[in-house]
Formats: C-alpha cells, structure tokens, sequence
C-alpha cells in the first residue's frame, strides 16, 4: 500500500509491504524492515534500523501517536485518497469544522464575540473553566459565527455544542 | 505532654495524600483515605488502610465539605486530620472545629492560619515586625499629587496598579520621574472607564525579580528552623513549574539574612509546624516579604532531596507535641535537586487541561530519582480537581548532574491517553537559560516560543518509525503476537539494512 | 590522554543494564542494548537508544557469546562495552578481545580479572601482600599427625573439609584440641567412601561469620579510593538476600583497618576501576580476605545511596581515562541504606523458581526509594536467566528510618501473575535479630521457619476481603463497571456497618 | 449460594448475595457489603467496612490471589460441593495427585529414589536445574513410586510427566 505520511514539517512518500509476518515500508526504492512487537494492548515496542522505540498508537482517529515521550500527529493519506487527489478530488476534510464543542466539561465564562461577528482562525472564541484553571478556546477556522449555543455562566457537559462558525 | 498518633485521616487527595500517607506508614501510622464520587479508583484509596466516601464530585461537595470529613474522622477514632495543600489546608474554621472536637489538626493554629491568610493584615503584621515587604501604599490614591511624594518616596520605578479590579488594566511601569505625572493621569482614566473607580496604587517595581521561599519548622517548644530556600522562578500564569534548591541566585550571605527573616516571619504569628514562607527578590538581590503559606507545599520534597530530613514526619511529631528532631546547625544541605510538575495538559496548545484514561505507563526510576504521583495504568483523570499528575525530583552532588538526571528521567516517564507536560518540562530543563541558571519570573513569559518549538521537534528516523508502526497496527497483520525470532538458526543480522536516503521536507 | 565516549554497548540485561543505561544517558552517551529471543520485549531492549539480537534465549548462544555481541559492539561503532555483572564481566577473553579490537572495556585489566578469578592464586598473592587470609592448609592433607600441627598452629575452632568434593561430606567442625583426631579419622573415613579420595583440608573455623566487604575505585593515575562497607551476611544457598550500609558490627576503627586493606588488594593486582573486596568477619571481629570482584556489584546501589556517588557514572570516567572525581577524604557517609533483592521465586514453595507473564505491577517510589528494575506490566519472566528481578533500596537518616521505610516500600511492591520474594523479604526486615542488627551469615538456616510463617500470616479481614473478592469475581455480576455512587444522594456511609462475630477458626 | 471458604488456619461459612449492583457476604446473620471496583483487568480496588485492599484474581484456578502485597490460596466449596460433602460424598480431589510434573523448564540432575521405593509426603524427589538454580522438588503425596519418565541429565519442557506415584 502507497501512503503519504504528514507530520508539521516532515513528509514521507512510502509504501508498506508485508510478508510472512515480517513488515517493511520502502521510501525511494529503500527497504527499512520493521522489527514490531506488542508489549501492551495498544504499544509497541519498535526496532528500526537498530533504533529501539516504544510507541503507543491512539485508540481513536486523530489522536496523537506517543513515542518516546514525544507525541506525533500525523496525517495519513492513503491509496485511495492519494489518487481521489491526483484526480483532483480533494475529499472535504474540514466538515463540521466550524462546530466548536467542549472537548471537557466545564463551565463557559466569557465570550468574545456575538452572533453575527467574523472571526479569523486562532482569535479568541470564549473563556471556560475547567479543571480549576481558565481556558481561551481559539477559532479553528476562520468564519461568521452563526450560532452560540450556551450562556454565560452554564454548565457544558463533554461534547456540548458550544458555538458554530459557518 | 506528647501523644502518639495511631491514625491519620488525610483530607485531600491525588499525590499529596499518598505522600503523607507514605510517611504515617513509615512511622506505624494507620492512614484513612477520603474520596469523592470520581476518586473511587483514585491511587490514594487504593494505597491507604482505609478509605470512606465523603460526596459527589465537585470538591464542594466533597473535599471541601468538612462537616462530612469531621464526621468520618470522629467514626474512624482518627487522632489527627493532616490537610495536605490547598483544598482545607488553610481553612481557619476547619482548623478550629478539628482542634474543637478533640481530634488533633497537623498545621498551625487557626489564628495563624487567619493573619496569613489575609495579604493586607499579614503585610501590616509584617511591617510591624520590621520585614522588608515590598514598598507602597497600604491605601488606594486618587490624588495625582500624592501619588507623585509616594512614588519618590518608594524609589523608581515604581508600579501602578488600579485599586478597582485587576487584569493588568490599568497597570503601568513607570522608570523615570519625569514620565510619573502623565503615567498615573492615564493609568486612572482606564481605570476609571474599566471599573468606575478611578483610585490607583503605588508599589515598588521589582526588576527582574525571583520567587525564592524558605521552608521552617516550628514547635511547640519554643524552636524554630529554616532549612534553606526554594529557587521558584519557572512559573506560567503564576503557577510553578519547575523548583529548585539551592538557588543559583542569592550567595550565602544573602541566605543566611533571609533564612533570618523566615524565622522572624514565624515567630511574629507564633507559628506551628511546617510553613513556608516566600519572596520576591530583584536583580539588586534586595528581597521583600510576599506571603507565608501555612501548611505543605507542594514543591516541598525539594528539600527533603537536600536535606534528607522527611517534612511530613516532622510535622506529625510536632503535632504529637515532640521537638523537631533536629537542630539548626544540624541541617546539612547536600547536593542540588529539581523539581518537575507534571501536569494533564496539552503544552501545545495553549496548556488545555486533559483528560481521559492513561493507557499506557511507565514511571521513572533509578539513582536519584523521586517520583511523588499517584498514578497507574487505566487511571482516569476527570476534570473535577487541579490538573497536576506529580512531581518528579531528582538530586545530583551539583546541579549539572540534577539537570542532566531530571532531563534523563524526564525521557524515561512514559504517558499515554492524555496529554502531559513532560516534554514541556524537557524543553525548560534544557533551555539554554535554564541550564545556565540565568533565569527570572518573567522566563516563561519570554521563551515560550522556544519552548513550545523545541518540544515539538523531532528526528526523522521517530517520524518514520511512528508512521510505520501506525500503518502497521491499522494493517492489523500481528494476529500472531509470537516471536519473530526462530530458535533454530540466527535471523539475519538487524543492523544489516540498506540505507535510507531522501526524506521529503 | 582521555577519550570521550560516544555510545557505549551494554553485554547485559534486565535490571542491570538498564541501570548502566540511566548513566549513560545522564552523560550524553548513546545505548547500545543487546538481546536474546526471549528478550525482545525485556526492558533494557525498550530503553536503550539502539537495540541488536545476538541469538537464542539459553545464554550460552546469546549473552554468553562475546563473538557475536563484539560484532554488533563494531557495527554499531560503540566507544566502549559495559559488562554489568555475571555473563561475560569476570571473563578475561572477553575482555581482551574487546580492548584488541579497539574497544574499550568498562572493567580491570584482563590480568586483574584473571587472577581474582583463581580462588588459590588470589589467596597466595593476597598471603604476599600480607594481606590477612582464613587461616589453612594450602594443600591437602593425608597425614594425620601434620593435621594437627597445623590445627594447633591455626587454633581451635577448626574446619575439616574433604579435598575430594562438596556439598558437606566429610565436614567437621572441632572445637578443642582432644576431639581433633578423632575427628579427623572420622573425616577421612566418610572422604574416602564418598569421593575415594581420603585428603583433608583444615581451616580456622569462623564463628558466627559475617559477609562485608568494601567497594573500591581505582583509575589510570594511580588513585584508589575506598567507598565504606557493604554488610551481607543475609543470605540463602550463599546468594545474598538482604544488604546494607553501613554495617553496625563494626566500628570506626576495624572500618578503617579493612578500607585500607582493600585498597592494599586492589593495589597488589593493579586494579583499575570498579571493584569489591569480600571479606570474612568472625564473631571476635578479626577480618579475612575472602575475595575480589572484579566487577560492578550486584548491590551497589546501596553504596550509592550513602555517599551520593554514582558509581557507574565514575566506571565510565574512569575507563575514559579520567581521575576520580574525588578524594577519600570528600567522601562523606551519610545516613543508612538497605538493598532487598526481589527475585521471582516462591518463598512458600522452598524457593522454586517462578515464571510467567507479569500481570498487575504497582511499584513503590516516594521519599528515600529507589528501584532499580526493568519491569513492566504485561511482561515475561522466561525460565532462561537468573531469577532476580530487581533491587529495592531505601535510604534514611539512620538505621531504623531505612528500615521503616524499607518495609513500607515492601508494602507498596505489587506484582501479581507470578511469586515473588517481596513477602520473604518482609519478613526477614521485620524479623526482631534483623531489627536489631544481631545477625550473622546463619541467620537464614536459624531463623527459616520464622520467616516462612510470618511471611503466610494475615489477618482475618484480610482473608475475608480475598474470599468475598473472589466470589464476586466468579459470580461476575460486575457487568457494568460504572460508579456505584449516586450523584443525586449520598450514599449511605460505608462506616456504618454491621459489627462482625465469630470467625471459624 | 453459600460458599465454605478455607486458607492455611482460616475457615468461614459464608452467604454471598448480590442485588442491584450491590455485593454482600454474611456470616451468622451479620451482613457485610462489599464496595469493589475494577481498576484493572482482574484486579480489584475492594472496600470492606472501611478497609481497603487491592486484590488480584488470578486467571486460572488453583492460583493464589494476591492482596495487597500478601499471596493467599484459598479453598472454596460452593453449595453444590458443600451438600454432596453432608452426604457422605467427598469429592475425589486428589486425583493425579501422584504425577509429578516438571512447573518450569528445566534439568533433571538427581533422583534419590528408585521405582518401587516407598516415600513419604514432601520427602525428596529430584533435583532440578532451572533459572540457574538448583531446585529440590518434593512429594505430593505418600505412596510408591510407580514410574520414572526422564533420564538423569535431560532436560525437561513445562509439563513433561517426570515422575509418578501411587
């Protein structure tokens, strides 16, 4: 399988082969074999060209790999979607993005702006309380916002719908 | 007359709570632990001989309910309450319905509690006991006129701060006389629009300046000890981050007249038990009183790292009515140690609190290295209390080999399922003005840029092998979890591989 | 002239090498991990930087084969190779063919290490160097009439020992010189019918015996150092079990005596490094140069702990070519130490060995605990390497601290899925000659059933709690693993409880 | 059910109950909740009339549970056992109990006895290198050795039948 592996300002063009059991990926006609085992559910310890790793792999889509102490997003394309955009078919990965929901409970303190406002990606949206500290939640995306949904001073349960931008 | 504790309640919870209760076992000590409705699985309820709900969630309606936590301590037969830090630990009524129902409360007596914990009483008290605290006025100015005698009076610069409201609105530095006049008319219009309230105050603009605190002990026998200062610069909102001692700052002199004060600062609100007493130095190395903090702090095992003395055994034989086990002159400050606060947040943006199950843990370990948390794996950290894991500390004979151990340590802790702040904590160890001890308040303030940057770097070989392991564990191939190694003959060599060239970036 | 290290290979596993690995970090040096087929997933292999396969799991194809493991230590152009202990450090090929192939090894001389290996040449260079040996025969003895010349010249007690074979056949101790030839007929008799072979030999025979020894450093310039005692004379089947520092069996003065004798051994075979001279102490305190241990100690740590000095960090310079980083007289004692080993074994079950995967692990940390290990969750203990799986050490002020601490750390040790010594070794801290410090190399033999029993005792809410637990888990009614505390009311409080009567016992 | 628990000196004569989620056990009528909570697979935090312990359910039968830091075998009859035992019908509970099999891999490099010897309970058996140690593996049971399988010398995988008595 062909993937295009994206990670802030690193890229890597690669293919995956596996065989037997053993695992590789090759980059520019070079083969790295991968020495993998699962230690835990979820980690890996990994061997790569005599580098020793351990790695663990998120659960969920979108969450960051944690390797070595460090934590890596990567953006994966694959195949499909490699050739969906040399077709010129840039799938819409920005759907829903303009739906700004409480990634913890908390309690919303503060709001910059009103229904109707234009904001850019990373202005200021709101403040909320969580965890005892306050938290400035930043536009994803630039926009018009729509609709706000909560009142200052309320409650917000995980995964509450606090504002849209459109 | 002494008495001798058979158990200890500890009305907190997380790390703290199994620090005291370390130490309560230790001295033959039974320990109870209290836990709201999302702690029921929390590490202190697992570690304590006891343990008892005391209500749901909100710390309000739990850790901070003491009727409840009095209650259980009368029906567990406790002989003392020990409150750690924050939650109930500087809570005057609670400290004196403790002592009221005959159970004995590990800290300072309310009253103690009360002068201290009112800044503008404790700034008087300190005055009259002729503490340097930081110059200014003790009332709030409308009068430019006044204002101007006040500010000559204290010394440039000086700083401007409006009486109504806080948010830096209405804050001014002002460096020379000439520019005071206009500072303050402008400083009290914003004022004045931004709180109604037009009425400044004056105070000395400290350069520079360093958050140094020096730990006592004191008994009930007349005894009081200072065992040396914190370095609590690294701060970020004004939360500590990183501590440490012996500070690079101040010399031995300087030490010995603060370590002075401290004790001066104890004796004036007859103080009990551990305290802490903290302030502001500039870059004259002029130092000011700013707070004392009646009980625990969190940063405290720093210390105990240099000094080999165990703070919370000191304090449960204080409270017993014992002398503290030792003499001024006995404390030897070995070596150097650093603290890290590991906190559940997301460094990279913009220091989000966490949370989740943490999946995957390994803890460091080794020569050197503390680990004070209470922390395992399939732990969930919900939202409802202060988003710190632990602390890691390490000592070293000097502060190169605590750095370069607490660097070492950093690498090997291992979280996953939540954001942390280790690497966060990597990238201030290593910062070129951490390690060289060139550092003041305001270096988080001034580096975050760098230190956000260097915590997202990484090499291209993790890069690869993150992104292979990924799509290997989505290939979903390693149905079979055997060996790869065949014991019948030698595998080829690991280290014969072709080179990679040519990453993209 | 000095090297740097770059990247330095570690023959070794488990626990050791991962605690090479923590140095060598702190110094900026790159790890090199080796490992065998049932290693793959140890945790030395997931620590260090670069990690290599060098064969099958029985050490003789993997750790013990120096050809294959030189070859990685060129291909990954290590600077350096560090033995650990056991597998290859006391083997002199080994270490000459590292240093001809350019590669400097972390350990003696091979010369050094040869002739400590020669338990006869040792000792006749160690009687040349005037340094004090167990009085005996060089030689064995058939005549019965020379027996006693020499047991006269030893003094009594003596030991009768069969020249022809172990394990105690043949073996006497005589107390005055009236019972000596009888004694000695008698030995030959049962010699000859056990190994055909009727030769003797006599040895003064030490009474009430303790196991300390001293660790010495010894660099390229000429300096040698001693770091004080090890005291280990808790042991099982001559594997130590328990060791501490300092000893309270001697004082000041027989302390300095043997530090220097130490350096006196070291001197005599041109030591350079780390090393460990075992000695032999008689209930009289008269000491005998039992031997030397050409290599990092197991129990090192506990040396660590009271000085402050990492003794691998001061290997690694050493070999680099750099003096000591300090004098004797810098070396300061400070406080007590105490090293329990925890292997996996089943202390109930005469000690067999135990194997399989690690299913629950809680390990203890807090103030004055260091765990050296390389333990994980999910892990394979393997039938193929030595059994222990770590060492627990706990630092104090003084003996008793470290020994309360010690226990407290025990209690915090959780390891489920295979047995292991952390109960035996709870025991044995707890037992009251232990407590004391009245103990000598017997102490196992004499006291065996007491810490078996004490080791199987709990009490009877504990036996409740484990019965109840497992029929909850048999019956799984748990499907739904969600909070039982209601968030609307408080639940009843836990404490209010029916009174319990009447256990069958 | 009514369970009849035994470990080493111990023994109690118990009801378990469970209702809504709660779990008991009672002793002569006193009733005593139990408050436990999985922390991880197996593993229990259990609160019992305030005591906490954390305790570790072994996967297999026959294994000892472990509690917070000590081992405890326990013997368990459940109703069924307990009511065929009133009857006068034991259970053949040492069945096999005579075959010696090897726990760990290892090497067989001493017997003390010969087939047709008598032996008593825990005498001595073998001797058996495994882990680099010596280990002496004794009897289960009294009887006459009726069987050796291995030879003086071979190594032994987990499980090989080494020896048997009758």
């Amino acid at each position: 399988m062909r993937y295009i592996i994206q990670s802030n300002d690193m890229k890597a063009d690669l293919q995956s082969h596996s065989q037997n059991g053993d695992f590789s990926i090759s980059m520019k006609d070079h083969d790295i074999p991968f020495d993998i085992s699962l230690i835990q559910p979820n980690l890996y310890s990994v061997i790569v060209e005599g580098r020793s790793f351990v790695i663990a792999i998120p659960k969920l889509a979108g969450e960051e790999i944690h390797i070595n102490g460090k934590n890596i997003l990567l953006e994966i394309q694959d195949e499909i979607q490699i050739r969906l955009k040399e077709m010129g078919w840039e799938e819409s990965v920005q759907k829903n993005a303009g739906e700004i929901k409480a990634q913890i409970p908390g309690l919303i303190t503060h709001f910059f702006h009103q229904v109707g406002d234009e904001v850019k990606q990373n202005d200021a949206l709101f403040l909320m309380e969580a965890m005892k500290m306050e938290n400035e939640i930043k536009a994803p995306i630039s926009g018009v916002i729509k609709k706000i949904n909560i009142e200052i001073g309320s409650g917000v349960e995980k995964g509450a719908l606090i504002m849209e931008i459109v | 007359m002494t008495k001798r504790f058979t158990k200890i309640l500890i009305a907190n919870r997380g790390e703290i709570a199994l620090r005291v209760m370390r130490t309560c076992r230790e001295m033959g000590i039974k320990t109870v632990a209290v836990f709201s409705e999302a702690d029921r699985r929390a590490g202190h309820v697992l570690f304590a001989d006891e343990a008892y709900y005391i209500g749901p969630s909100p710390s309000n309606e739990s850790y901070l309910k003491y009727e409840t936590i009095l209650e259980v301590a009368l029906k567990a037969s406790v002989s003392a309450i020990h409150p750690g830090y924050g939650f109930l630990s500087e809570n005057t009524d609670f400290a004196a319905k403790v002592t009221a129902s005959g159970i004995t409360f590990i800290g300072p007596p309310s009253e103690a509690i009360r002068l201290m914990g009112d800044k503008t009483m404790a700034r008087q008290a300190m005055i009259k006991a002729n503490i340097p605290v930081v110059p200014g006025t003790e009332k709030p100015i409308d009068n430019t006129g006044d204002a101007l005698r006040v500010a000559e009076n204290i010394g440039f610069p000086v700083l401007i701060k409006a009486a109504g409201g806080g948010g830096g609105k209405g804050m001014r530095i002002v460096e020379k006389k000439e520019e005071f006049m206009e500072a303050v008319s402008r400083a009290q219009g914003e004022a004045k629009s931004a709180f109604s309230d037009s009425r400044v105050y004056i105070e000395k603009y400290l350069e520079e300046p360093h958050h140094i605190e020096f730990q006592i002990l004191a008994d009930a026998h007349g005894n009081i000890v200072h065992l040396g200062e914190r370095e609590c610069s690294i701060q970020r909102r004004y939360q500590k981050v990183v501590e440490e001692s012996p500070s690079v700052f101040i010399d031995d002199k300087i030490r010995e007249a603060m370590g002075k004060v401290a004790i001066s600062v104890a004796k004036s609100c007859q103080y009990l038990g551990a305290g802490t007493v903290e302030f502001l130095v500039d870059k004259h190395r002029q130092f000011y009183f700013l707070e004392m903090n009646t009980r625990l702090q969190v940063e405290h095992p720093v210390t105990e790292m240099v000094t080999g003395i165990d703070l919370v055994a000191e304090q449960i034989r204080i409270a017993e009515g014992h002398p503290i086990s030792f003499k001024q002159e006995d404390i030897r400050h070995n070596g150097h140690a650093i603290e890290c606060r590991i906190y559940a947040e997301d460094a990279k943006n913009n220091f989000a609190p966490s949370i989740g199950t943490i999946h995957h843990l390994f803890t460091p370990d080794g020569p050197g290295t503390r680990l004070d948390s209470a922390l395992y794996a399939g732990q969930q950290v919900t939202p409802y209390y202060d988003p710190m894991l632990g602390k890691l500390i390490t000592w070293g004979r000097n502060r190169e080999d605590a750095l370069r151990r607490m660097d070492r340590a950093l690498s090997e802790f291992f979280i996953s399922g939540i954001e942390t702040s280790i690497s966060f904590c990597r990238a201030v160890i290593n910062h070129p003005r951490f390690q060289s001890g060139t550092y003041d308040t305001h270096f988080y303030k001034h580096f975050c840029d760098d230190l956000v940057e260097s915590m997202m770097a990484h090499d291209e070989e993790t890069f690869i092998a993150a992104a292979g392991t990924h799509i290997f564990s989505e290939t979903k191939i390693h149905s079979s979890e055997q060996s790869a190694y065949s014991t019948a003959s030698e595998r080829p060599s690991n280290w014969v591989m072709a080179n990679r060239k040519g990453l993209d970036r």
